[in-house]
């Protein structure tokens, strides 16, 4: 098992996280701000992820939510006019630092997206442990095994596709897929998971599942997630954030805090709107 | 003696003979590759050293050169006549309905017809060689090469030679030089002439297009089964390119024996298109084989050998299946020069040499005939020809046609009845040619009809290559392309129908109200 | 975050805020927020009803209702094609003022326009204009299937004499009929008959010359075309750009090229390997357009989510790009080969003709399928006119079995299988499963010594953290 | 940087300062990338510069050796000249040129609704293995090779087309492409010679070859319309053709356009069928279907056997401008589809 | 306006209705069983959808609702390998029946899809009115831009749109691009709106706006919706059908009426169940 998490070992020689000693996966945005070409879309946004909770980011359309969970794994830059000012501190180190790997960064920060994307030309099997095969870590055929057994347990899908597992991805349910993709990116064992409505095209009984996969990587992953829909961002999430973008203006972060205390007794107007359905 | 492999490429009017003496060679364990893309292609290849020998019809330089052509080896090479044969004329012309297999011209209207002074069959300039043939009244279409061809030099070097005037009226509209043949047909600005591509894209051509006629290798209208034009030679008869008809007029070719001259060996045919043997074919030529003097780039003495193998066997056992192929075989006074010039290729092999050597004792001093040439009977002097003593004498040619030809021919009747033509030579029609008639075995097979109005024929497809006469539809209807009765008739017969399959359903239609439609519809 | 959060917000609760907004809510609760506009529901609002226990639990399958084509329609089409027909007939055979030949356009023609008419008769004008676009589709596929076939069609007829010698009654044994594929026209003259000779020589020409073209050209074209999807910049523009504009370039120019920088500079002879090359400048283009083409459709999510796993840029080309479009790439690939298989200018060019076996490309000429079919055909004898047919029509066999094998090595689009696939698929399915399972008892076997859990030591180093941080949050909404 | 506060039930409202005031501008990020990727990006850009040498060296190697001819006649000439005489020093492209642009088009004209029907067929009507049967039988037809079709459009459709030829010439002759110069109406023999080798026969057979590559694009792009767009056509209640004209072909429109432009570019270049059917004339010819007619590539295939020193340089020339045209030709359509919907979008 | 919806007056000419007399489009799904190939997706369901009513289809995933209500328009028939038995009358007349042109029916009974699909190359005015062009309906200008702006208002977009009539559809956000689908499809005043998860890709204020159209509608056009929200059904719709498919068996109806009886006092557990968030 030497090869397969060598990379992690590394990583705790790394120097000592700051926020977060007990635990890794403490992500901290600072001072985030965010542009398309000469269009701004995200205004000196911080926020702290604390390790191992889940962390809903919720909005109305079009306020930058995506924008600043994709700022958070370096995905932002893969758009060619993108560019972004400010910090992203994983453990305390920002994942920007020219010294840092863009692929360690997105490894340790796994995402899943709004449309279930499985690797079409793979298996369920291959699909599982695509990530060892991308980021080039090697591993027995048993260490494999037992990856796929417990990644797709965790993600609440094994026994759903036990008995196919060499069948194409693609085969699956729309449910079924984004549950795939959730233990495709828990098999490298990243310390932060970013969800962009990962429910938002899946039935309630998928939207259920994943939800009860989300509630079970508490403590163990670090989960920030973007929904439209309040009741999951009740249900799943301890903290909360909205972001809003008045009209003509970057985004910014309106109000954050313990969820509860988000939806029971917000401070601010908007946000008492928003989280009670008056607008957005 | 193992032969290395050698390459060489040109005239595609040789081709065939070349191709068979490579495949004999090859039997031998001699491996020769040859490409037929010309006799130009083949003297250029040749002038870079890309190819170690060539087959050219026309030489480099001189006045049967072309002058389009600036190619030239910088190495000393030798240039030996390898094959002769005949340039033939094969037409595809329907008579009364039929295709008609029977033409003669005499060489007056075969320049005319290729200069475009005559442009239509029913010149009296062919009328004239064809009595009582229903010649229609409509344009000659004259089909030329477009690639540089040695047949079109040979052809050009003819009419130059021959009918300087009309080549020089030629050169003046279609821009040649009239000192000299060329390669290149000049048909610009021609309207009844069409280029192709090739042998094959002309006789394929004219096969498929009546009112045609075109020049070319004998062999192609002959494995096409298509008639050639009887050609009159000076003693009035008319022939086509057989063996002996080419062996007898080339009698007449006047040989460069100057050793020196680059040209050496080179033909001037002056001589041959006047020759009055009634058995000649005025049309003869000889096509030549280029090869290195010397060594150079990939060419070294191995190859030599070979070369030298390869043209000792051309020039001797291989003239036998000329006569079948559509050529003639040379006469052995030509083998005997030619001979000499192979021994010039570097790296001749004792067993080559002494091959060579057999076939000159036995030529000059009596050894017999170890060559095998087919001209040659053993004791005889190397000018004879076997086969000019050979030669039938055409049809109606009498006894005293055996003696430089005299008289005038009687005997057989014309196939036609003659139009009293005050101007025809010869009152009871022209002789026929001396042997296998061109087309002689055609089947009248395939039989179909044309429309004159749209050129479909119900059979469409089977001329070409089936060998097969096409008739034609004598009917002759008057101005029938313009507005005429049966188009108006068309368009009434057309109304009419129209009207009665769906007038009436319309009329209903529109009588019970636009409105009614398929119940559910609701647009 | 001392303490566990409770939950705010129920499902349910959510559920009953919402439709305290809801007419139907409004309803329920008699206290209604908001008045709408409703037409004044019914009197007695029925109970729900529960319609299985009307039905019988298994019921006989009853048939189903044909969709698809009416019998309208089809009566239609045989009508119109009929009255065309016969309107053909009285035109050229009957009245005899067009040709015959013309039958079929004449009775075309009028079939459209009958047709157009009967549907006119029953439908509305968009039906009448679909249905006169449908036939016009028919027909455009109709006229090129039908030019194909006349081409193979006159291909095969001019050729048949070599099929008629092979099945003669002297042919001989099986491999003297076939001396067509494996004897070459080295000893073959042009007076010889079809029992003699053979395009052995010309297939070993192609072969040879496809596979050196090949060599060069695939790594090379999926590289360029990679480099152009994947890599991008404004030199990959300028590439692509160059790369379209040579995809037209004519193939006698390419065969100009390769004669004077290879065999006039260089060789000093023609040969297989400059063919080979020409064939070469000719492919990498089509390749590297129709491979481009092929990358440019992978939906960037795909990219998008090998790179969030971490994966470097070569990594998702490899395992994630290349292996969705491994049938597109195919396709390419075989698009391009059939093309260079057939190509004849740049061949003759630089590779001579010759009739002779030449298994050597860098010496001497070589001749490939299509140059040979163009010299046999440019020949006098009917034999041998018979030979370049037959040629031709067996380049278009070999390109057929290209294309079959191409489908089969490339298979079908990723992530689609065939029903044999699946069936084996899941066969293989339960092969891994049990495998799983039994790696899974062997390291819990083993695993039981120190903790009993089954998870390989990695995993639980990632999802057992040493210590558990204080008050995890829990579930909240159970 | 503010972090969330202990406190679960107090919520933060971060302070910004006024709107205007932030002067934070983008920050230079500096991706550092793994050895593999830096090979990978080594590596493919090889090739793309290998290839981009091949193809330069192509219009390279054309240009050197046209520079020759081109000084000697001036480029004006060249492009004015009709007649192709370099042994003269007469010659230019004007007639070839034109013929091979006239063929060109005549394919064009015939293989674009040709191809834009079978495409739309495959796509639209054919369905399961009846639509796998035409696509193989499409790609089937590109790998038919030139010479097959070279020499099936002289042997056979010239002389079935012919009768065509005529009838469009003598009924639409007014039109001067269709007129046929000594067409003699009241001569009831025919001359079928008038109308052979023409461009109009040329140009059909050239069609033949590109429809397969045109329609194989198209099929392309049309099969990519989006279900949904389409759906939602048919559940306005369009026809199928209705959903075609305002689905299918708008979202086609991009491949329609490159389609041809391929097909353009390669009736541009092709030679051996070419070669094969017309009968060169160094005449600028209109008239479509008379005989007589030329191209660049055919001239340089007619003549390249001969041609050495300056003859040769005279058709790298012709080459030369054969090549720009087709670079034209190309950018156009690249500019064309660059613009266009279909084939840039990945529609997940 | 005659031309225009002169076809609208005929059809009253048709034989009398039998379920609805009042007001046309009421539409009687009987007995309908439908099929993938030989896999059973529906058996044997019946359902009375009332004229000028909203019906909501509810059930969870993969039960059949959308084919169902596909089979409702005939666009069942697009997917080669379906079939189907049983009748679908629309006031009255079998949709299916051989008489019945496939066009017709598809443009009395619109639908509206989950992705909205406007048609990108058309502007928003030629997208209203595309309905128009694809039936080869006649308008003068004058009568096109009333029904523009009529279309329009009813789903409740002209004001945000009345501006940019000639810029492509394809500009808009997606909750406008749905609601000009809505547009497009009562542009050619359909008798029934069918309408597939039309919110589920929408934020909550564009899902505000398409039940406000959908309000709006009430009265005048029949709609039937398949939503998988709860608290959609019960705030737009007047009855309701719950669908689902066990295990391995084709879908069927459980339960149907109106929509407060199915919410308040299900008679089935499972229905319960279900509306109670149990499962699904
Ligand atoms: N690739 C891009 N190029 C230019 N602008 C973009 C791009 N992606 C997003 N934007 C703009 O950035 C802003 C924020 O977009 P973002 O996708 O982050 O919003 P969001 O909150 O995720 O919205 P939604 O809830 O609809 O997903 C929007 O104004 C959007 O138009
Ligand atoms: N094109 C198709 N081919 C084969 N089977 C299909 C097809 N479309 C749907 N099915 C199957 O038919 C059944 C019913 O599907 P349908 O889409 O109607 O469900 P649904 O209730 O609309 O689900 P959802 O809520 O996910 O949209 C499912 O089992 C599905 O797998
Ligand atoms: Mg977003
Ligand atoms: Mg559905
Ligand atoms: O023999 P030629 O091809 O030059 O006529």
């Amino acid at each position: 098992m030497k090869t397969l998490f060598s990379a992690r070992t590394e990583n705790h020689d790394e120097p000592d996280l700051v926020e977060h000693v007990q635990q890794p996966g403490g992500l901290v945005a600072d001072n985030i701000s965010a542009w398309f070409g000469d269009h701004k879309v995200l205004d000196r946004v911080s926020l702290s992820m604390a390790a191992g909770e889940v962390t809903a980011l919720i909005g109305p359309s079009g306020c930058g939510k995506s924008t600043f969970l994709r700022i958070l794994n370096r995905m932002h830059e893969m758009i060619p006019s993108a560019s972004l000012f400010g910090e992203v501190r994983l453990d305390g180190d920002d994942i920007y630092a020219p010294s840092q790997r863009i692929t360690s960064a997105r490894r340790n920060i796994g995402m899943v997206f709004q449309k279930a994307n499985p690797f079409p030309a793979m298996s369920i099997y291959d699909n599982t442990i695509s990530g060892l095969k991308l980021a080039g870590i090697r591993a027995t055929r048993a260490e494999k095994d037992l990856l796929v057994e417990d990644s797709l347990r965790k993600a609440s899908l094994w026994d759903e596709v036990k008995d196919r597992l060499e069948q194409p991805g693609g085969g699956l349910s729309g449910g079924q897929q984004q549950r795939l993709c959730i233990a495709r990116s828990l098999a490298v064992s990243p310390r932060v998971l970013l969800m962009d409505e990962p429910c938002s095209a899946l039935d309630p009984t998928s939207t259920r599942r994943v939800e009860e996969t989300i509630e079970s990587l508490r403590g163990q992953v670090t989960v920030v997630i973007v929904t439209h829909n309040m009741q999951q961002a009740a249900r799943v999430s301890s903290q909360c954030a909205f972001f809003l973008a008045a009209q003509n203006t970057p985004g910014v972060i309106v109000e954050y805090g313990a969820t509860e205390a988000m939806f029971a007794h917000p401070q601010d107007d908007r946000t008492s709107d928003y989280v009670n359905g008056r607008f957005g | 003696a193992s032969y290395p492999r050698i390459s060489g490429n040109g005239s595609s009017w040789a081709g065939a003979a070349i191709d068979q003496w490579r495949a004999d060679v090859a039997a031998q364990g001699v491996t020769i590759d040859f490409t037929n893309d010309g006799s130009s292609a083949g003297r250029k290849n040749f002038a870079q050293e890309i190819s170690d020998f060539a087959v050219s019809e026309i030489p480099y330089d001189g006045d049967t050169a072309d002058p389009q052509d600036t190619a030239r080896p910088s190495s000393p090479y030798a240039m030996l006549p390898i094959v002769a044969g005949g340039t033939s004329f094969m037409y595809n012309l329907p008579v009364d309905g039929s295709r008609f297999e029977d033409l003669k011209l005499s060489q007056d209207a075969l320049a005319g017809i290729f200069t475009g002074g005559i442009t239509r069959w029913n010149d009296p300039a062919i009328a004239v060689e064809n009595p009582g043939v229903n010649l229609p009244d409509n344009q000659i279409t004259v089909v030329v090469r477009s690639d540089g061809s040695g047949a079109t030099a040979q052809f050009t070097l003819w009419m130059k030679r021959a009918f300087p005037d009309k080549y020089a009226a030629l050169c003046a509209r279609a821009g040649c030089d009239p000192a000299h043949a060329t390669s290149y047909f000049p048909y610009q600005g021609l309207s009844n002439f069409t280029a192709q591509s090739q042998s094959n894209g002309v006789t394929t051509y004219t096969s498929g297009t009546e009112y045609t006629i075109n020049y070319d290798e004998y062999a192609y209208p002959l494995g096409l089964g298509f008639p050639v034009a009887k050609v009159k030679n000076a003693a009035g008869f008319y022939t086509v390119p057989t063996a002996p008809a080419v062996a007898v007029a080339l009698t007449q070719a006047i040989i460069n024996t100057d050793a020196s001259s680059p040209n050496y060996l080179s033909q001037d045919l002056s001589n041959v298109y006047g020759y009055g043997d009634p058995r000649s074919y005025p049309m003869s030529a000889y096509s030549y084989l280029l090869v290195p003097a010397a060594e150079r780039g990939l060419f070294d003495a191995a190859k030599g050998a070979t070369l030298a193998y390869y043209a000792n066997y051309s020039l001797c056992e291989g003239q036998q299946k000329m006569g079948d192929l559509g050529y003639s075989p040379l006469p052995m006074n030509l083998v005997l020069a030619a001979l000499d010039q192979v021994r010039k290729i570097p790296g001749v092999d004792a067993d080559t040499a002494a091959s060579m050597d057999a076939t000159t004792n036995g030529a000059l001093h009596g050894g017999g005939n170890p060559c095998n040439n087919p001209t040659f009977r053993p004791g005889d002097s190397p000018s004879q020809n076997v086969l000019v003593e050979t030669a039938p004498f055409p049809d109606g040619c009498d006894a005293a046609c055996q003696a430089p030809w005299t008289g005038i021919p009687s005997g057989s009747g014309p196939t036609y009845e003659t139009t009293t033509d005050p101007n025809a030579p010869a009152a009871g029609g022209a002789p026929d040619a001396a042997a296998n008639g061109p087309a002689a075995g055609a089947a009248n097979n395939a039989a179909g009809s044309c429309d004159p109005n749209t050129g479909i024929c119900a059979n469409a497809g089977a001329a070409a290559g089936s060998g097969g006469t096409v008739k034609t539809v004598p009917t002759v209807l008057a101005s029938s392309t313009g507005w005429a009765g049966p188009q108006s008739l068309m368009i009434i017969i057309g109304l009419l129908i129209l009207t009665l399959i769906v007038g009436p359903p319309l009329v209903n239609r529109l009588l019970n109200g636009r409105g009614r439609r398929a119940p559910g519809e609701r647009s | 975050m001392t303490e566990p959060v409770t939950a705010p917000v129920t499902f349910d609760e959510t559920l009953h805020g919402r439709r305290r907004r809801s007419h139907a809510a409004a309803a329920l609760d008699a206290a209604p927020t908001q008045v709408l506009e409703l037409p004044p529901p019914p009197a007695e609002r029925p109970a729900t009803v529960l319609p299985r226990l009307a039905l019988d639990e298994n019921p006989a399958d009853p048939g189903r209702v044909a969709v698809g084509f009416s019998r309208d329609d089809v009566l239609s089409v045989a009508g119109a094609g009929l009255a065309g027909l016969s309107v053909g007939l009285i035109f050229t055979v009957v009245l005899g003022i067009i040709p015959t030949g013309w039958l079929l356009v004449v009775s075309y023609v009028w079939f459209v326009a009958l047709y157009a008419v009967i549907v006119f008769l029953r439908n509305p004008g968009p039906a009448v204009v679909d249905r006169f676009w449908s036939i016009m589709l028919w027909s455009a596929g109709a006229v090129v299937i039908a030019s194909l076939a006349l081409v193979i069609g006159f291909t095969l007829i001019s050729g048949q004499d070599v099929v008629t010698q092979m099945f003669a009654a002297d042919a001989g044994g099986l491999i003297d009929r076939l001396h067509f594929f494996w004897q070459d026209m080295g000893t073959v003259g042009p007076l010889a008959g079809l029992e003699q000779g053979g395009i052995f020589h010309a297939l070993v020409g192609t072969i040879e010359q496809i596979g050196i073209a090949l060599i060069i050209t695939v790594p090379l074209g999926l590289t360029t075309a990679v480099y152009l999807g994947e890599v991008g910049g404004r030199l990959a523009r300028f590439v692509r750009t160059i790369v379209e504009a040579m995809t037209a370039l004519p193939s006698v120019v390419a065969g100009l090229f390769i004669y004077a920088a290879v065999i006039i500079a260089f060789t000093r002879q023609f040969n297989g390997f400059a063919a080979a090359l020409a064939i070469t400048v000719l492919m990498l283009p089509i390749m590297i357009r129709s491979a481009d083409v092929v990358l440019r459709l992978v939906p960037g999510n795909l990219r998008e989510a090998g790179l969030a796993l971490g994966a470097g840029q070569w990594a998702v080309v490899w395992y994630v790009v290349l292996p969705t479009v491994r049938s597109g790439l195919t396709t390419a690939i075989i698009l391009g080969t059939a093309h260079g298989i057939g190509e004849t200018a740049p061949v003759l060019l630089t590779a001579g003709v010759t009739s002779n076996l030449n298994f050597d490309p860098f010496n001497g000429p070589m001749t490939s399928l299509p140059l040979a079919a163009l010299e046999f055909v440019k020949a006098p004898q009917p034999e041998m006119r018979a030979r370049g047919f037959a040629t031709a029509a067996f380049l278009l066999v070999v390109v057929l079995v290209l294309f079959v094998i191409a489908r089969i090595i490339g298979g079908q689009e990723a992530g689609t299988v065939s029903a044999k696939q699946r069936v084996r698929l899941t066969q293989r399915s339960r092969g891994t499963l049990a495998r799983i399972q039994a790696n899974r008892r062997e390291h819990e076997s083993r695993g039981s010594a120190d903790d009993g859990e089954g998870m390989p030591p990695g995993l639980e180093q990632l999802f057992q953290p040493e210590t558990d941080p204080p008050n995890l949050p829990k579930a909240t909404n159970e | 940087m503010t972090a969330i506060s202990e406190t679960a039930d107090v919520t933060t409202r971060p302070d910004y300062p006024e709107a205007g005031a932030d002067t934070a501008s983008p920050r230079l990020i500096k991706q550092v990338r793994e050895r593999a990727d830096r090979t990978f990006r080594l590596v493919s850009s090889t090739g793309g510069v290998i290839v981009l040498a091949i193809m330069c060296l192509v219009g390279i190697f054309l240009t050197v050796n046209a520079v020759q001819a081109i000084a000697a006649v001036g480029p004006v000439e060249f492009l004015t000249t009709q007649e192709w005489s370099p042994e003269t020093n007469h010659f230019g492209i004007a007639a070839v040129l034109t013929g091979t642009v006239l063929i060109a088009l005549v394919a064009l004209v015939v293989a674009l609704p040709l191809s834009l029907g079978t495409s739309l067929f495959i796509t639209e009507v054919a369905r399961g293995g009846f639509q796998r049967t035409l696509v193989s039988i499409v790609d089937l037809m590109a790998a038919v090779p030139s010479v097959v079709y070279g020499l099936w459009g002289l042997a056979f459709l010239q002389n079935n087309v012919i009768g065509f030829a005529k009838w469009l010439s003598t009924w639409f002759g007014w039109i001067p492409i269709f007129a046929v110069d000594g067409a003699d109406p009241a001569n009831p023999l025919p001359n079928n010679a008038l109308y052979g080798s023409s461009t109009f026969i040329a140009g059909l057979v050239v069609a033949l070859m590109i429809v397969p590559i045109m329609t194989s694009m198209m099929r392309e792009s049309f099969s990519r319309a989006p279900i949904g767009e389409r759906e939602g056509a048919y559940a306005l209640g369009a026809t199928r053709w209705g959903m075609i004209r305002s689905v299918v072909l708008p979202f086609g429109k991009g491949g329609v356009i490159g389609g041809t432009m391929l097909g353009l570019g390669r009736a541009l270049g092709e030679t051996i069928a070419i070669y094969l059917i017309i009968s060169p004339i160094f005449a600028i010819n209109f008239h479509i279907l008379q005989k007589g007619s030329n191209s660049v590539a055919a001239l340089i295939a007619l003549r390249y056997g001969e041609s050495n020193g300056f003859t040769m340089s005279a058709l790298m020339a012709a080459g030369l401008a054969l090549f720009i045209l087709t670079m034209i030709v190309n950018f156009t359509a690249s500019t064309i589809i660059g613009r266009s919907r279909s084939g840039a979008e990945s529609e997940a």
